[in-house]
């Protein structure tokens, strides 16, 4: 019988400060063993258990992509014991990860459609992954029109600067990066909380279009009426939920909402299927 | 005892209707023999629920714990101390309150009957010094004082110490009880015996914490034991992690605890953790010449220092 | 404290008070060899100590 | 099928038989209940017990266990690196187990086997056991197994069940396992004893006198149930503590730790409870279900609503009464289906 609890031993091949604050790092692993690189196949939206021997597991959105290989990568914010430990851990240092776990984004039903990508803070890395993947050569045809919108509280608070600036460019997506404010004269991307400059940038909703939304809870809120006068139904409209988790398999029992487990049937709902569950996230 | 509650039903009322109060804490009759469950009553024409037996042991005073409105609360002896002592430790404010003073002869340890009796209870009267059962054997009728929990058979404030209401006149006092017997017996045994005699106590705990829940005095917002930074205590079954969850429990209730066995009351495996709460009890006593919660207007033992205090503890 | 560790079955002679002057070299080194006596007479200490997890 | 008649006298020398092959677990009676433990050498279980005061779950769901070690030495190479622990998953006997809790394993195996995921160490340790049953004749006051899918004579999940006929069991043999068991032992003697049983049977289903309505939950809608207005009267006693959980057959929930001593470590399983605020408390400080009133009913809208819509298999409730019978506060789950079931029954009416 496969054991879901034991996790994959991997090795801290790289570590990037992402933001100003340092409160985010970004974690490269590669696999001890490759093979196991083939047994973690993931797709965009699933998230996995980093597992550190003597301090415990914490669930991690992926932040790689499934077309990226060779290395899985997280972006992880200082809060608990776990994240806390793992942010003073070094490059080379032995550690696991256990998954891939949970759903992820509706790729298939996502084909041939519009997508909007909105994202506040820290809870762009599932979203990153997901832009990487629509963006690859092969997969960049089964997608119409691709839109993101991306704040953070200022610039240095932005993740993944470089590829932003590169997908700023590019033709085949319009992406919006937006801060709360800055006192930075040479800031060239918008001022504004994310709902406002979702207004005045995304695309109309229709029914070729879907919207994935991830970001503080604040942020889904004053988002969800914008994309609702933007004509996204609630089928339309995917969210990826948090909630406390230990297993990741849907058996400890804690992260369930109603019927639905967060981190096994979830963490990817639209908010249609939110609408009929308690808010217990 | 008979009319007390009819008595309780009348005050409250009163209470609801004066608009004195916005709500009543007190019991309602339980779904099982021996057993009431606490209960809040907002309406003066549902004052019907309340009710007053041998079976109120849980210690209504934990409902109290930080809320805002104007409450009335029927409180027994030990109640009554506990709420003098949320008074003192700020978790409610004397003028929220009426206090619905009942006098009390004692509550059933219902452990102690089923042990007693051949199969199911089925249903329960009581006078004020017996109580009778009937099984589908037939009745049984034991003397109350021989079925009392254990910390009311020593009880020595039996009338509450404050209230604003009284349902009844107050009961005698019960004169020359050992209170401590349980304590001394163990402080006569070697170390290692006491060692041996607290590992087996402890050794049903499941960790449920329902002693911590039901103690009026477990109010902190989050317990040691559910810390996590830093993690003072593991979490499993490990004998001393139980040992060490029961032993700071009890210390930080020195001082404060008025023995009211809610926690024994609630343990679902039977513990008796009042002997390391009651070996405290005494020391406050012997030392101190403290008992817990008897006036508002004294400061706890832990909280004064007096110059007389007794220091032979420090080389 | 002393007392409660007393009662579930800590040896009297493991915990010491004292109260000691930083003046007062004499007592403290004197207080030191009492203690050290006493626990020594004892041997380590078994109880309270958690070597790891009892778990199934 | 196959009965087979065991004289009283002879069950403790098959018991002895069986213990060449198998770990033998029974109840056994402390100062004042009985409980489930291994049995010693030459032990008999004790069958005279109404039910145990805790659920035999802990045979297969210990309430800490160890789930994986590692080594914190640096120089070790496998240093860091969780690895599987040799467990016990030899041949074991549970002899006597209530029907409502064998019953209550079967639900919560829906739980640990999934299609997605199996949990190894509780199915290790179920496939590993062969149960043998014990038939209630004399249920108690708080059971209501009969209205929950459960019985006193309920054979899901049983491999035999023992029927008490003074002075011999009919033992019901029920499957592989449990015909292995029975060779095993010795017990061999068939027996005609299906009327016997049969009379046994209605007895004690009629001796059932309490019942939990859950005839309405299916159907409503689990919003209105749960914005119901029901659940401040029926949480204002809970004082949030594990007793309800931790003493119930169907409760699984549970919270995993690493602890370590030196440069050695486990990650190890401890039972949890919706009851505690810890168990749903985010690393912010925020917490979705932060007052007792929501996690009251997280418990009943799991076993009465959330559970019946995920599996289509009735109720996460076999009738034992322990919650009932152990709640400090009187907090009685017959009572609350029955308020739940109101709801039910009011918004088909307003339809």
């Amino acid at each position: 019988m496969e054991n879901p609890y034991l996790p994959y031993p991997v090795r801290i091949d790289d570590i990037i400060v992402e933001s100003e604050d340092r409160s985010l790092k970004t974690f490269k692993f590669v696999f001890l063993d490759p093979d196991d690189e083939a047994r973690f196949a993931y797709k965009a939206g699933q998230f996995a258990e980093l597992s550190i021997a003597g301090v415990g597991e914490i669930p991690i959105g992926i932040a790689s992509s499934p077309v990226e290989k060779g290395f899985i990568k997280f972006t992880v914010n200082k809060a608990g014991v776990v994240t806390t430990h793992l942010h003073n851990m070094k490059v080379g240092d032995i550690m696991g990860v256990r998954g891939p776990l949970g759903n992820w984004y509706p790729w298939e039903m996502l084909e041939g459609k519009n997508v909007l990508i909105v994202g506040g803070g820290f809870a762009f890395t599932t979203l990153r992954s997901s832009i990487i993947y629509m963006l690859d050569p092969a997969n960049r045809s089964k997608f119409k029109d691709i839109t993101v919108v991306y704040g953070a509280r200022t610039p240095g608070m932005l993740l993944y600067k470089d590829e932003l600036i590169e997908w700023e460019k590019r033709d085949d997506i319009n992406v919006h990066i937006t801060v709360d404010g800055t006192d930075d004269p040479d800031w060239k991307y918008n001022v504004g909380f994310v709902p406002p400059i979702t207004e005045q940038k995304a695309p109309q909703g229709d029914a070729d279009s879907y919207a994935i939304v991830c970001g503080p809870p604040i942020m889904i809120k004053f988002t969800q009426p914008v994309l609702e006068t933007l004509g996204y139904d609630h089928d339309h409209i995917i969210l990826s939920l948090e909630n406390r988790m230990k297993c990741g398999i849907g058996m400890c029992g804690r992260c369930g909402i109603g019927r639905e487990l967060v981190c096994k049937d979830g963490p990817v709902f639209t908010l249609a299927e939110v609408n009929q569950t308690p808010r217990e996230y | 005892m008979s009319t007390y509650t009819e008595n309780i039903q009348q005050i409250a009322q009163r209470l609801l209707k004066e608009c004195r109060v916005e709500m009543v804490i007190g019991f309602r009759k339980g779904s099982m023999p021996l057993m009431n469950e606490p209960c809040v009553i907002t309406q003066p024409e549902a004052v019907n629920q309340l009710v007053w037996d041998s079976n109120c042991g849980i210690n209504l005073t934990h409902y109290l714990t930080n809320r805002k409105e104007k409450i009335g609360i029927v409180a027994k002896g030990c109640d009554s101390r506990n709420i003098v002592t949320h008074i003192t430790e700020n978790k409610i404010q004397r003028e929220q309150l009426v206090i619905i003073g009942v006098p009390c002869l004692g509550m059933i340890d219902r452990r102690k009957i089923n042990a007693m009796v051949e199969g199911d209870i089925q249903s329960v009267s009581e006078t004020d010094d017996a109580v009778t059962v009937a099984t589908r054997n037939g009745e049984q009728t034991f003397a109350k004082m021989d079925v009392l929990q254990q910390n009311c058979a020593v009880c020595v404030h039996r009338n509450p110490v404050i209230h604003d209401e009284m349902v009844a006149d107050p009961v005698p006092e019960q004169n020359g009880v050992d209170q401590y017997a349980d304590v001394a017996a163990i402080e006569a045994m070697t170390p290692d015996a006491r060692w041996r005699f607290f590992d087996e106590l402890l050794a049903p705990c499941i960790r449920c914490y329902a002693c911590r829940n039901a103690c009026p005095l477990c109010y902190c917002p989050t317990c040691f034991v559910d810390e996590s930074k830093p993690q003072w205590v593991g979490k499993s079954q490990d004998p001393m992690d139980v040992r060490t969850f029961h032993f700071l429990r009890a210390y930080h209730c020195a001082g404060r605890c008025t023995d009211c066995g809610a926690c024994e009351r609630a343990c679902p495996v039977g513990i008796n953790m009042r002997l390391l709460t009651k070996k405290l009890n005494k020391d406050c006593l012997d030392l101190y010449g403290w008992e817990a919660g008897l006036s508002p207007d004294a400061r706890p033992a832990l909280d004064v220092y007096k110059a007389n205090d007794p220091e032979d503890f420090i080389k | 404290m002393k007392n409660l560790l007393e009662h579930m079955g800590i040896e009297p002679d493991r915990l010491h008070f004292s109260w000691i002057s930083s003046a007062e070299s004499t007592k403290f080194v004197s207080v030191v060899r009492e203690i050290t006596a006493k626990v020594k007479a004892l041997g380590p200490n078994e109880r309270f100590v958690k070597k790891e997890a009892k778990v199934a | 099928m196959k009965v087979i008649k065991i004289e009283k006298s002879d069950l403790a020398a098959g018991l002895d038989k069986l213990r060449g092959g198998y770990r033998l677990f029974g109840p056994v009676k402390d100062k004042t209940s009985h409980g489930f433990q291994e049995l010693a050498a030459g032990q008999a279980p004790d069958l005279a017990f109404q039910n145990t005061r805790l659920s035999p779950k802990n045979l297969v769901f210990p309430q800490s266990e160890t789930l994986l070690a590692y080594s914190l030495d640096g120089n070790d190479p496998e240093g860091h690196i969780a690895r599987e622990v040799d467990k016990d998953y030899s041949p074991r006997a549970v002899i006597g187990i209530r029907p409502c809790d064998a019953k209550a394993l079967t639900l919560v195996k829906m739980n640990f086997d999934t299609d997605a995921f199996k949990d190894p160490y509780w199915l290790n340790l179920y496939n590993a056991s062969t149960f043998v049953g014990l038939a209630c004749d004399a249920p108690g006051g708080t059971c209501f197994c009969t209205t929950t899918g459960s019985g006193p004579f309920h054979e899901e999940g049983l491999d035999v069940l023992l029927v008490d006929q003074h002075d011999h069991f009919l033992a019901k043999v029920l499957t592989d396992k449990g015909e292995k068991l029975m060779t095993a032992a010795g017990f061999n003697q068939s027996a005609d004893g299906d009327a016997a049983v049969e009379k046994a049977k209605t007895a004690a289903e009629a001796a059932i006198t309490t019942a939990i309505v859950t005839d309405s939950l299916a159907a409503a809608d689990p919003m209105a149930l749960y914005n119901a207005d029901i659940w401040e009267d029926i949480a204002f006693a809970c004082i949030n503590c594990g007793t309800c959980t931790f003493s119930c057959p169907t409760c699984w929930c549970f919270d995993i730790q690493d602890e370590a001593q030196g440069n050695k470590g486990v990650r190890m399983r401890n039972w949890d409870s919706c009851m505690f605020p810890l168990f749903t408390m985010h690393t912010t400080g925020h917490n979705p279900r932060d007052t007792k009133v929501k996690r009251t009913r997280q418990r009943f809208m799991h076993k009465l609503k959330y559970f019946v819509d995920k599996y289509n298999a009735g109720i996460m409730c076999v009738g034992c009464g322990r919650c009932v019978r152990q709640c400090p506060v009187n907090i009685d789950i017959r009572k609350v289906s029955a308020l739940m079931n109101n709801v039910g029954d009011a918004a088909k009416c307003a339809v």
